[in-house]
């Protein structure tokens, strides 16, 4: 039997049952008891499981990481949520030196079961401090897990997954997403990590979309099903650590062509780790070169045009996949604005653009 | 509040004339962001305009002044047109970032107001990075520096406070304490000592306390300090003990006065300013009105002008991504 | 004419003639003054500049960073040394959240002339907080310039490039190569940001290397000319934004093949961006799949022997290169540790080793 | 140095033991350093004996302990067989962390010594959350965080004590302060305020001073700080105050007498508390080398324990990235 509710109440039965079944698990953070969550995830959760499991903490984003990795260390199961993945920055240290190195540099005698839940995403103007998407940067270091889900049930699933993982998780919910309703089957719920959704299946070209462009990709495989006949399979992994490569890499060989779709920057991207991967992994099977959509290379700008058209939308998925699809050159040049984007965002092109493949 | 001597009149009304402004600006764009004209964060200076107005006229020109996400009255208050500041509220070109920063953001180098900063505690090494580069340059310039109690949390505040004691950095640090960060937690759930100009001085900062509700007591106290500072090339941190004041009504003068009691009165630091001139003989009632009017006509203005001003062009995305 | 001097030495250089040159530069970083700098680079200055350039600071990594970008605003031009990059995540938050995006977010108003300075590289068996390598982590970021010299004379001319840039630049310089020796031109000895260089020429398959991995690189090339009759192109890219890509996607027109080295991690890493790119530019030219050598992905372990396996070295690239010349299957599967780094790592496979290659 | 009184024979024996043992490990340490034996870093804890045997012997074993980069002393004083710590700095499989360390990350959870780190301050909030994790479990350990004065300067200091006030967490910080940071630079040179304890008592920490060169004064205020922790819940903060002390020959009571004045003498700790023992007649001279001699042989024991344990083989490389 499966209800249908938002990803922010999936997030808050995910954290309610597992405080409920462990007394290891304790939550902290900004705002997160008596005010129930700048998204109100916690809501409720204070009241039920006192203000000691359910703690509101002061302003200081790189302690509270690192008070999560001591409690983790000596066998707590704490549940770190930072307000916005921008905040994140203050507490690199201690999830990238710190959590991430713990368990390789004591030859593992020690274990850092820690989740660091990180509302992350544009779409609410809020600008260039509190807007980014910053999968990549966590996905850099090995000793992290990367979860991005992009429905309710993924939501619950794989954050009672991480808070049960002996490894520390980085667990990226999109702000955008908080209100999206979805079923969510009865019973534990659990989903295990690094294994691929099919959300639409497809034989001409392969989309992969991550966090809430997984949502992005799936629409656009409907769209291009509808209004251009092209039979389009969009993939979500739902974790980029572990990864399944598996999956994808059988598409791909299936299809011939790919698109990535993330909301993050290009250079040192998501895209560019499964670009380079798939191309390695599938390199005969490609009739085109692995296309990526991106985030602009830019900090989030406030007005709301330009920070739609910052963000990755359907219709670019779209035409990448028709770029894919009718790929026939040898050699594409960019665009002028492909051109622009690679000076400011360095290596990388946006995608290439019909008009350009169009010319040889 | 009685303690500190109020300026001359025409001083006091300039003070006043821009308390009002302030206010019917935020008041504007508080319902302007309810009707959706405003979109993500928008905090409001209500209840601030005692301590914004009385620190600002303390400043010389010349000394830079660095804020939070709560700035557009520091903005206003140092002089940046109305227009420019609603322009950005609304993401326009004519804003003073042209709408990419928006309301957290709001920046004006020409008037000496250097943001408008989004993360909480990373505006203080900015800060005394501006007091630092007066010293290297042999200027005479104070560098005020704004944030909330909240800050006093984060590792950037002993930090900052720290080097700028060690380098004796020309800077004011001024906290506006409201108890309280975010949108509900007391200070009892954020620090085990309320008391921030304690903590200050742990860290060889010199530091006052003062009544962030009252702009002549404001202007006292900073403006000794900016003094000191600007004198004895050291730092000096102003702890301002502020609380949060009601909603819309509280700043008319007319409205308010019929059923609000008089304890409230004196707790909205505009109203209060105001009975305070017209009750010392330093400014005619009507005068007062006409403060007002002018403040709601110079809004009005200002959001006529945001209004006209064209979005962005969605081409211009990567604009000033890398400086050329 | 051209002198032999070290990577130290000429950094060193670079930072006296511009102390002298222009008033608004100055320097701060922990032990740089008196000291001379954890690694000897700013011997002198401080006796010749006086401490209040060269300045000394406490251990605040964050707040030092942030100094700078405040006194880069006023208009001086700080260049700010952190004593390891490991450190620099406590600055994240400066680095990323405000020098990058100030004068995107200020609409243009305000800029950063600031340069950081970091030591990177394993090798020293400093162990895992003292010895990564993560030209990725600022690479992801848009507003960031990112140099890493592999020569004294780039050293030399690419931190006067940085210092007199408008932007902000993470400026990555190797710790091995700082007793290197190598010839520096008199003059002003500026080198262009964006303009990469070819080290050794050659037909038959491109090596893009950075950091120190273009040394290894090149000398890869030459092991290939001198042992196996290939003829690689050695490419040391110098700056990754702005990046050359043009001279590499020339050069992989050429060679139809290429191999990317880099010291940092793969996922998210510098070499996945490359790939992503090279595919996406040169997809019809390439006669095998862009293939990655990089650094393992682990936290860096203390050990001799397991440090130097975790860091790539020639034979890896040359390895490789026969890999890429010698491709002929069309899905290449990955060996034992190819997979297992795929695990611990994510998507990554280092490299497609030979043995497979073979199999079909 | 007087003011406290020793402990009895035996256990005064053990505390030498113990401070003599670290010595004679480091300097061996120091030797295998020079000879390329132990690569990277190496941070000697002499000088260090007496405040590392001081407080260490204040905790119950269930009391977790942190430290820095500088932690030999502390795995040796809390129990780990010198052999494991050596062959960790040899980067071998029978290492603390097999290798995979070195000599900044030494640990050993068995002991109850969590590491051995390699940022400065970083360790402050992890200790923190031992803490905490022994509140939320109603256990009644009590955490040590040693650290040097320059980590005062983080962020994470002031974080850290204003957390560990606000939630009352069982623990002492523990400051061993030598007046200076890396290499060179002396304090004068860091902070402007050198009183570290002043600082912590601004941000809530109770906190005292203590003289870290002498063993007995060490036990005792770090004793009371425990307890205080232990029985009240909460932090307090110890101020130990130290200073450098030269080379080798000072551990050794035979080679020091001839040639160093008294002065010499009484600032190296381990000379000074073996001269204090055998004045008060708590240990004969005799047996005072012997214990020297017992040092000098586990240490050579715990070199052909760490030269024997083999090189981690290569393909283990990426074991423990990841947790199973
Ligand atoms: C680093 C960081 N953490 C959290 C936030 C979210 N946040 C925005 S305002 C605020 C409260 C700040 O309180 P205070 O400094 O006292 O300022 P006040 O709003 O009371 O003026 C918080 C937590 C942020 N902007 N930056
Ligand atoms: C975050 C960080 N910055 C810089 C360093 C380099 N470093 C290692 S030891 C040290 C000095 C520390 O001084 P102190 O804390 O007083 O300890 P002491 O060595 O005096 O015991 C420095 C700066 C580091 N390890 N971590
Ligand atoms: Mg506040
Ligand atoms: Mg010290």
């Amino acid at each position: 039997m499966s209800r249908i509710v938002t990803y922010r109440d999936a997030l808050n039965e995910a954290l309610r049952e597992e405080l409920a079944r462990d007394d290891a698990v304790f939550l902290m953070g900004q705002d997160l008891g008596a005010y129930g969550g700048a998204f109100g995830v916690t809501k409720g959760l204070m009241e039920e499981f006192g203000g000691r499991r359910v703690r509101d903490t002061p302003i200081s984003e790189n302690t509270i990481a690192g008070l999560g990795v001591g409690a983790a260390m000596a066998g707590l199961r704490p549940v770190v949520e930072i307000m916005s993945v921008n905040f994140a920055l203050l507490a690199m240290d201690q999830i990238v030196n710190h959590a991430a190195q713990v368990h390789a540099m004591t030859g593992g005698a020690a274990r850092v079961p820690i989740v660091f839940r990180m509302p992350q995403g544009a779409g609410g103007q809020l600008g260039p401090m509190h807007s980014h998407t910053w999968e990549a940067l966590f996905l850099h270091a090995p000793g992290l897990l990367v979860a991005a889900p992009s429905t309710a049930a993924d939501a619950k699933g794989l954050l009672k997954t991480a808070i049960r993982d002996d490894n520390p998780v980085v667990f990226l919910e999109h702000e955008r997403l908080y209100g999206q309703r979805s079923g969510v089957d009865a019973g534990d719920g659990l989903v295990p990590f690094g294994r691929a959704i099919v959300r639409h299946a497809g034989t001409d070209v392969t989309l992969v979309g991550v966090s809430r462009m997984a949502v992005v990709a799936w629409r656009a495989a409907e769209v291009l099903a509808a209004e251009h006949g092209i039979s389009a399979e969009a993939i979500d992994p739902r974790t980029l650590r572990p990864l399944d490569l598996d999956t994808i890499v059988a598409s791909v060989c299936k299809t011939g062509r790919c698109v990535v779709v993330e909301e993050g920057w290009p250079d040192a991207g998501v895209g560019a780790t499964l670009a380079a991967a798939l191309q390695e992994q599938a390199f005969g099977a490609l009739t085109a070169p692995v296309l990526r959509v991106s985030g602009a290379p830019t900090p989030m700008p406030y007005n709301k045009g330009l920070e739609r058209e910052a963000v990755p939308g359907e219709a670019a998925v779209v035409a990448a996949a028709l770029d894919a699809v009718g790929y026939a050159t040898r050699r594409a040049v960019g665009s002028p604005l492909a051109r622009r984007m690679a000076r400011a965002g360095g290596a990388t092109l946006r995608t290439v653009r019909t008009e350009d493949a169009a010319t040889e | 509040m009685a303690d500190h001597p109020l300026p001359d009149a025409e001083v006091a009304a300039e003070w006043l004339a821009t308390m009002l402004l302030i206010r019917r600006f935020e008041e504007r764009a508080s319902a302007l962001y309810a009707a959706g004209e405003i979109g993500g964060f928008l905090h409001s200076c209500i209840g601030e305009e005692a301590v914004i107005v009385g620190a600002l006229r303390a400043l010389e020109a010349r000394d830079p002044l660095l804020s939070t996400y709560r700035a557009h009255g520091h903005a206003l208050a140092r002089g940046t047109a109305p227009g420019r500041v609603m322009a950005e509220l609304l993401g326009r070109v004519d804003g003073t970032a042209g709408g990419r920063g928006g309301s957290t953001h709001v920046f004006d180098a020409e008037h000496g107001f250097y943001g408008g900063w989004g993360i909480v505690g990373g505006n203080l090494p900015i800060a005394a990075g501006f007091a630092l580069a007066a010293d290297l340059r042999d200027e005479d310039s104070v560098t005020l520096c704004q944030f909330g109690d909240g800050a006093a949390n984060q590792g950037t505040f002993g930090e900052t406070l720290n080097v700028a004691a060690l380098w004796g950095l020309p800077m004011v640090f001024l906290v506006t304490n409201n108890r309280g960060g975010a949108a509900t937690a007391p200070t009892e759930r954020h620090t085990a000592v309320g008391d921030l100009f304690e903590r200050s001085r742990a860290f060889g900062v010199h530091s006052v306390l003062c009544d962030g509700m009252d702009p002549a007591a404001t202007f006292a106290v900073v403006g000794a300090a900016v003094r000191a500072a600007r004198a004895e090339r050291r730092p000096v941190l102003v702890e301002a003990l502020i609380h949060r004041v009601g909603g819309r009504s509280a700043a008319d003068p007319e409205s308010a006065t019929e059923d609000e009691p008089a304890q409230v009165r004196r707790r909205d630091p505009v109203v209060a300013f105001g009975d305070r001139l017209v009750d010392a003989g330093l400014l005619p009632a009507a005068a007062r009105t006409e403060l007002d009017r002018a403040a709601v006509a110079t809004v009005d203005a200002a959001v006529a002008f945001a209004r006209a001003s064209p979005e962005p062009a969605p081409d211009t995305l990567l604009d000033h991504v890398l400086a050329p």
